[in-house]
């Protein structure tokens, strides 16, 4: 066992999957030699290199496209946009043509592709390089869409993703790079669709994502300080959406808090909020709760930014404000 | 004028394949405006040398990316006719399964990747397929079609530069109509060539085919696809053309000069093809067979289509997971 | 009084606007001598000149970048997007730009500007031309979100965005292009942010948008019929959104459906829905239904497309169904 | 080698500039590694006589667009530099107010109309803005900087292509310093000069200019904006420029070649500039002397950042839309 940062993990999970499968390869703005802006993809041009390793011009449409295409044709492609909001410029490919492409040719085409980013805020970068947006990927049928929290998640995620024979946004969080956790040699695969429970807890359930987590986390250790047991949940990926742990829990807690990076409206949480609500209701003892950034741009100050960004003091003030 | 490289068998081929386009748009467009035909139909009428000339050139792996105006060049790649005017007519026989639709045509097997009712998109996309026969050493060459306004978004550049940069092995070609829907493409660029003029902003040879000439585009095409396959990288061909009817549906295409109209008439493709296999000495009757032939095919697809029934309701739930399925939660 | 469409509605609206302020101008493509590909610009072109009213290239970020430019700048442009499933080919402008940038600029640049767009299914376009995206633009904090379902909110809304300080997306419903009203002669306006009630009851809710609009009515019939009283909210405005309405309406019926034409997930329905179960919790007697077009992308064919849209018959199962 | 047409005054006011910009950016990239400033940083160190040339030759209601690498220019329009700074480190100060950061300076009343964060983005929205001053009669002209990178992306192609079939007023000016973040440039296109071998796409001439030289930078600002305000429409100038520094942050830059740094150091636009003036006459003590006052400021500025407090905290909540809110119910 030895400590992996988050940002290692994701070079480790692509290595070990272009390891395995030749088809495998990796393209985007800075991956090759200078090892990616955030350092995720640094040693797969040295250990894989120039074929399967790319640096491609500043062209998002074409960097998407091009992998789209690859999976076309027998590659299982990864296309790196440096910054999720990034995918706003190549929108129309991911949401337009990657997500729909086998629905309407019937099932001709498969796309086993991977569209990997970096997501969230917590740097100050404001408000074109800090969103989270994996709402707007989950909101398009067809992409499946994963967001791990921990170093091992990235990796058996990473390999879940890779293997899917479908397209998978794969979001990994700025804030959490550095983030460390002792992590086993060897092979790591997860799947894709299973929740987590972090904390079991028996009064309120907690659903959270990504860098989201261990601000649900915290919260629950707070609260288990004035009696209040809360479960937290790490979704891990939203689509495919793991509704039984969700269900479950809520069935047994009898509330539940949404905690999302998401500005406000129609974000991941009110998702959950009415699956569980159509299937749940009866199972409610309380109003559910969504925590979410305010429905703003993200202001770049320090100050701000963290005013803007839940924290775990919004979530304990939920859960309290509940009943 | 004959080509030298062109042989007979290849010209009656060509010559075949764009009368079964001709024939199969017409009747899908009457087809329309009968109504069995559903939503929209964008025609390749008078295009058809476009079509017919690069199918002719490229081998059966290789691969085909056109637009909405998409039936002549999914058709001549080899796509079962009723399965496409099944797909026009939204069956559940159609290639798609229905699902697709008019600007949604593919047909994987015989390598028609698909048309993309988004204009541009499908430029990166072809770049890619070929960058991966690159990699996995299949020798595939990529073929996109897209149309004069199509150079205007930045996917056309995006595509074009990164074929350039990376030499894929992609023949990008611009079916120059001289129209946009309604607005002719001269309106909207400060150029007089669409696409040859942009062609050397990415290193690439600046070159321009009489499209309505069936032998002229079979002569770029094999050289095009061959300077691609011997891994010397991309081109871009631009073809003059025009389209015999409106943009669209029932779109009567008042806003084009009725002589303008009448000189493009006068060059079709077609007539332009059989003068000359004629002038050859091909015997009338061949051709006429050729054209016999062919309506019959479209006879027995618009009986096959007019019978079959639509898709399975089930279906609506399908194929949008490689498990075939379209659960998105346990 | 005379009686007009919906489609001849769009152009009298942007007249109204363009004669009384100079600075209001239209771009977009086919939008001049063409009078639009739905006809829906017919005439301006005549009227007010190739200054104000312009074709432009087929480049969806020119058109949307230039009319936010011109927005800084002292116009209030309208610019078209033939269909708002290309609002992804310019996502980049829109959701990064247009909308973040008075925030991020402390709130120095205004940008009056309209995105308009043809939206929504039922003509057998396929998947990449029947969308309903208004959810996209919800999702996005800085932009405002309307969609008329009728001749007359067309003109009004139309007046009202182009009015507003700040940017509006303005879907237009292509299946209703055709539908007409009897619309008053003279200027009409209206404003963002006020629902209507379509049709009062007290049993059951029925919340809808646009061509969902005549489906809840419809189903309001139906239930009637059996002795349901379906009070049907048509909201007209999805940002600003009437709450008010909602919240008071639900309060009076305890029974609350959404009707939407987006795919499931993460809906201006399940935002509704969230909203209401934590605000108005204690009043509902049952679960919140959605009906929403399932979670795929839109089929081409005619008895696909029509199943997958939502139907008057679905909306009076969901109503049904409750308890 | 001094250009004919600036006279004196032009030229100092255009060095003062130079080196205002030079000691502004030296003092932010301190204030980064003390973590004053937030985030992130890009510094146009080594690019400052692009700026200057170009501001010298602007009125006061032209309009500036530039990139994150935007400190220099919207500097150099006027905007007062402790409010840049401000917003640099995230202050109540700052010219956003602290909202936008490094990447998002924008001085309305100065006519700097934004730094844009995401690449290309801004060029559409320059010509935009410039064809409303062309409908309102208000005689501006758009200037609109961009990186080398940055040709390649859509963006750039749909907006140089509007620009030159509506002949709207605006002049695209490509810093040409040869890398994007860490790949050179010549890596991901296929033609020498990015900017400059892509204008005859747009019927366009190739501009290139020395980006190191201000006079050259200041005649070529001259004529390309004269030419756009004569409604001859739009310039794309390439200025062949370097960075000192790396892209962004605290960079080093490891991936340049040691004897290309050096060599583009020696060719300082400062260095170039004060020889210059002295070989013309110009008193030492004149140069020193703006020398001075132009630290006075910076020390200044950071005085007054150092000591400013951070946004209100009200201010989250505030201009999203034009009533100053952010409500989006009632
Ligand atoms: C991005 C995008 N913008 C607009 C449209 C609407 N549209 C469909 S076809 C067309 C004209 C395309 O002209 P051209 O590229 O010359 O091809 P042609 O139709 O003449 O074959 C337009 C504007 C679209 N489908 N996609
Ligand atoms: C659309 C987009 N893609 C990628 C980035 C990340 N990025 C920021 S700066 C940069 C390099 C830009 O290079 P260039 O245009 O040459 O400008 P320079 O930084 O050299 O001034 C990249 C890739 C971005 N901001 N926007
Ligand atoms: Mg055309
Ligand atoms: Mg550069």
């Amino acid at each position: 066992m030895a400590e992996l940062t988050y940002r290692a993990a994701v070079a480790r999970g692509i290595a070990q999957e272009m390891e395995r499968d030749p088809n495998v390869v990796l393209i985007g703005e800075d991956v090759a030699a200078a090892g990616g802006v955030f350092k995720t993809t640094e040693g797969l041009f040295e250990r894989f290199g120039p074929n399967r390793v790319r640096d491609t011009p500043i062209s998002e449409e074409a960097i998407i496209g091009a992998i789209m295409g690859a999976a076309m044709n027998g590659l299982r492609p990864i296309g790196e946009l440096m910054f999720s909001d990034f995918l706003a410029t190549c929108w129309d490919i991911v949401a337009n043509q990657i997500a729909k492409t086998r629905y309407m040719t019937g099932g001709q085409v498969a796309l086993p592709l991977v569209i990997r980013t970096a997501n969230g805020g917590g740097n100050r970068f404001g408000g074109q390089h800090a969103q989270s947006v994996e709402n707007w990927a989950m909101a398009v049928p067809g992409l499946k869409v994963v967001a791990p929290s921990t170093p091992s998640d990235v990796i058996g995620l990473m390999a879940a993703a890779v293997r899917d024979p479908n397209p998978v946004v794969f979001f990994e969080h700025k804030k959490l790079f550095a983030a460390k956790q002792e992590v086993p040699e060897g092979e790591i695969v997860d799947r894709l669709g299973a929740a987590t429970i972090r904390n079991p807890g028996s009064d309120v359930t907690i659903v959270a994502l990504a860098a989201m987590v261990s601000v649900a986390e915290e919260a629950a250790v707070v609260l288990a300080a004035s009696g209040v047991s809360a479960e937290v949940i790490d979704l891990r990926t939203l689509v495919p959406l793991d509704t039984k742990t969700l269900l479950e829990s809520v069935s047994r807690t009898g509330r539940l808090v949404t905690v999302e990076e998401n500005p406000r409206l129609c974000g991941w949480g009110a998702e959950i909020t009415s699956i569980v609500v159509e299937e749940g209701f009866w199972h409610l003892d309380a109003p559910i709760v969504r925590v979410t950034t305010p429905h703003i741009p993200l202001p770049a100050a320090a100050e701000l930014e963290d005013l803007a960004i839940p924290s775990s003091e919004q979530v304990v003030a939920a859960v309290q404000r509940m009943e | 004028m004959t080509s030298a490289s062109v042989d007979e068998s290849t010209r009656l081929a060509m010559y075949r394949d764009m009368v079964r386009a001709r024939d199969f748009e017409q009747r899908a467009y009457d087809l329309f405006l009968e109504g069995v035909v559903q939503g929209t139909t964008h025609l390749g009428l008078g295009q058809e040398a476009v079509a017919a000339g690069f199918a002719a050139a490229m081998r059966p792996t290789d691969m085909t990316f056109c637009t909405y105006r998409g039936h002549n060049h999914t058709l001549l790649r080899g796509a079962p006719m009723p399965a496409l005017m099944g797909e026009l007519a939204g069956r559940k026989t159609g290639i798609c399964g229905g699902k697709g639709g008019s600007m949604h045509l593919t047909d994987v097997p015989n390598h028609a990747m698909g048309s993309y009712a988004i204009v541009g998109a499908h430029l990166p996309i072809a770049v890619g397929a070929a960058w991966a026969g690159v990699l996995r050493g299949t020798d595939q060459v990529s073929v996109c079609f897209f149309g004069d306004g199509a150079t205007n978004i930045g996917a056309f550049h995006e595509a074009v530069n990164l074929a350039a940069v990376w030499k894929v092995p992609v023949v990008f070609v611009c079916e120059n109509n001289l129209y946009m829907e309604y607005t002719p493409i001269g309106d909207v660029i400060a150029v007089e060539h669409p696409a040859a003029d942009r062609a050397s902003a990415y290193g690439l040879e600046s070159i321009i085919v009489d499209g309505n000439d069936v032998e002229a585009v079979h002569d770029i095409a094999v050289e095009t696809i061959e300077r691609a396959r011997r891994g010397e990288g991309p081109s871009l061909v631009e073809a003059k053309t025009y389209r015999h009817k409106g943009h669209s549906r029932a779109d009567p295409g008042k806003y084009r000069p009725d002589d303008e109209v009448a000189a493009w008439l006068e060059r079709d493709p077609l007539t332009i093809s059989r003068r000359r296999l004629e002038a050859d000495g091909v015997a009338g009757d061949t051709i006429d067979a050729i054209e016999a032939e062919s309506m019959i095919e479209v006879d027995s697809a618009t009986e096959a289509t007019r019978n079959a029934p639509p898709p399975d309701p089930a279906t609506l739930m399908t194929e949008v997971w490689a498990d075939g399925g379209s659960e998105w939660r346990n």
